[in-house]
């Protein structure tokens, strides 16, 4: 059974590589916001899997709990920045 | 037992499949968005809730599993607030600095 | 000196990581641009503490 | 740690890095900042360092991203790129591979990926995993090393925090007299959506709850005094970030801030001078069994190390909403992020 989780844990991490590819061809930085958040939310889940791993769960649920507040905050704020700041795309527009 | 958790993990990796394809594929900001805010909690709610029962019926049900099933359920109720509020602020964010919706180029050359 | 790269890989990582801060730290003029290469730089150095002692 | 997750998370990382420094907006950059410390600490709770994991998440990716937002929201968003840049990355650029050079030489003779018998492992280190559970019994050897063993260390780095967050409110904060009215570029739109403020009144209780876990059990499991600390102090940026800082600010004023971390300190260094005038030296924690009611020797220490741990939450906390109320709202304390 726990071999079943490591293989859980390599599709996972393979899905997060392929979000990973929207953050950096993400033309706005909205878009590498939400690719974020995804990861972030993925990664509470992926610290799981290793807690169950590594057989000690109950250290590791803390810390995804702590993840997920403060994923939740960094992205709180990073779109509240757009509220103010109406300029989406910076004035040279690419990126390079 | 063993049954439900492997098919609540692998649905939950199913829709976060679902969820990468459409962040990739998807041509606008909207829709992606739209994409990503459901997909994700669902596949994190299902995902957790299998690990949850795994630890339940690795512990045998004991005090210290209980603990840790709770925790987990209350990360799930946390994801399922915290994730669509922030997909709303990244939609109210985008549509104040004025993004376009995608309108289908391709047809409407077609037509006129 | 192939089996050394895949042996600790870790250490070739730490050093990537530390480069590519130092080079953010002194190249890009930009202060807040400065400041996360600083960042980059002090992560680069706890996972090397780290991957020291992990048994 | 499965190798194979560590090769994938590693390469993740370095990605992550390159590209947070290329990105000419700012604003991105910060962003995907936030995603390499996430990536980062999956890496170290890979290796099982769990609490340095904990505290790089709740810094790293929490609330240094806040602070990039607020400093990039008051400051200009483009970092220009003219043509004599091209000249100093170049040249720095040689400087860096010369280093990298080097320090690839030296690889070689780091200890292999997880020996036993590294030196690392055999002088210093055994000693306390040993002793901790008899000296204090505390399962956590790193809060007990942290709080006990190099105590001083830890009041000290609590002053720095202290002298951060105090430093940073003096530069920033302009009296009403001086507060010109600069040409805000940004449109002062308050437009508060409800539904932040929602949900944010939901999770702002929890959280403080959680902190305030995460401080007290931190001899049993990871957390301690500084995570527990920083995600208070965040909890209450998510306060100031769903609703105006004028609110928050009659939740917890500009003084009480101040006054708070001075006391953080004050906690820390008053049970180190307490045990001093107990008859044992400065921070000896053991010789607090007399005044604690029934405890002998050992338990005075860990009853000592909570409380220094609440100090230090006390003081980070502060910190963190005083860095933050200087940041955003540039030193008026009026209209914040």
């Amino acid at each position: 059974m726990i071999e079943l989780f490591k293989l859980f844990g390599f599709i996972l991490l393979a899905l997060i590589a392929l979000v990973f590819i929207r953050a950096i061809k993400g033309p706005t930085a909205i878009d590498r916001l939400i690719c974020v958040n995804i990861i972030g939310t993925k990664s509470i889940v992926l610290l799981v899997f290793m807690g169950i791993i590594f057989k000690r769960l109950d250290m590791f649920v803390d810390i995804a709990i702590g993840y997920g507040l403060l994923n939740f905050i960094a992205s709180i704020a990073a779109a509240k920045f757009y509220q103010h700041n109406k300029t989406l795309r910076p004035e040279s527009g690419d990126d390079s | 037992m063993n049954i439900i958790i492997i098919v609540l993990i692998s649905l939950g990796l199913f829709f976060f499949f679902g969820t990468a394809v459409g962040m990739l594929r998807l041509p606008d900001f909207y829709t992606r968005s739209h994409a990503a805010g459901k997909g994700d909690t669902l596949s994190t709610a299902l995902i957790l809730l299998g690990c949850a029962l795994f630890i339940m019926h690795e512990g045998h049900y004991s005090g210290a599993s209980i603990l840790v099933f709770l925790k987990l359920m209350s990360i799930i109720v946390f994801v399922f607030i915290g994730s669509p509020t922030a997909s709303h602020a990244f939609i109210d964010a985008g549509y104040e600095t004025g993004e376009k919706q995608w309108s289908n180029k391709k047809q409407a050359k077609k037509k006129p | 000196m192939k089996e050394l790269l895949i042996a600790n890989y870790n250490y070739v990582v730490v050093v990537l990581i530390m480069m590519i801060g130092l080079w953010g730290m002194l190249a890009l003029k930009n202060i807040i641009k400065k400041c996360i290469a600083m960042a980059i730089f002090q992560t680069g150095i706890i996972l090397f503490y780290i991957s020291n002692i992990f048994i | 740690m499965i190798w194979q997750f560590d090769v994938i998370l590693l390469t993740l990382v370095l990605v992550c890095a390159v590209i947070s420094l290329s990105i000419r907006d700012l604003m991105a950059s910060a962003i995907v900042f936030g995603a390499y410390s996430f990536l980062m600490c999956l890496v170290w709770t890979g290796m099982g360092a769990v609490d340095v994991a904990f505290t790089e998440a709740a810094v790293g990716a929490g609330v240094s991203t806040v602070f990039f937002v607020a400093t990039i929201y008051r400051t200009t968003r483009q970092s220009n790129y003219k043509r004599k840049d091209l000249f100093i990355r170049s040249f720095s650029a040689v400087v860096v591979s010369v280093v990298a050079l080097a320090l690839f030489a030296v690889i070689a003779d780091f200890p292999y990926w997880g020996d036993p018998f590294s030196p690392v492992n055999d002088y210093v280190g055994s000693y306390y995993i040993t002793h901790t559970m008899a000296h204090s019994n505390v399962p956590n050897v790193v809060t007990s090393v942290l709080a006990d063993y190099r105590g001083f260390d830890t009041m000290f780095e609590t002053c720095v925090v202290f002298v951060a967050c105090i430093g940073i409110y003096a530069i920033l904060r302009r009296r009403k007299k001086q507060a010109k009215a600069e040409d805000t570029a940004v449109k002062h739109v308050a437009h508060d959506s409800l539904i932040i403020r929602v949900a944010s009144q939901i999770m702002v209780p929890f959280m403080q709850l959680f902190a305030l876990y995460v401080v007290a059990h931190g001899h049993h499991s990871p957390g301690g005094g500084f995570q527990g600390g920083v995600v208070l102090g965040a909890s209450v940026i998510l306060l100031a970030l769903a609703f105006n800082v004028k609110t928050t600010l009659k939740y917890l004023s500009e003084k009480s801030m101040i006054a708070y971390s001075a006391i953080g300190v004050l906690i820390f260094a008053g049970t180190g001078l307490l045990c001093m005038f107990l008859g044992g030296n400065f921070l000896d924690y053991s010789v607090l069994s007399q005044i604690l009611p029934y405890t002998d020797e050992v338990m005075a220490r860990s009853h000592a190390m909570l409380i220094v741990e609440i100090g230090v939450a006390l003081t980070v906390m502060s910190a963190m909403y005083g860095i933050y109320l200087s940041l955003a709202t540039d030193g008026h304390f009026d209209q914040g992020l």
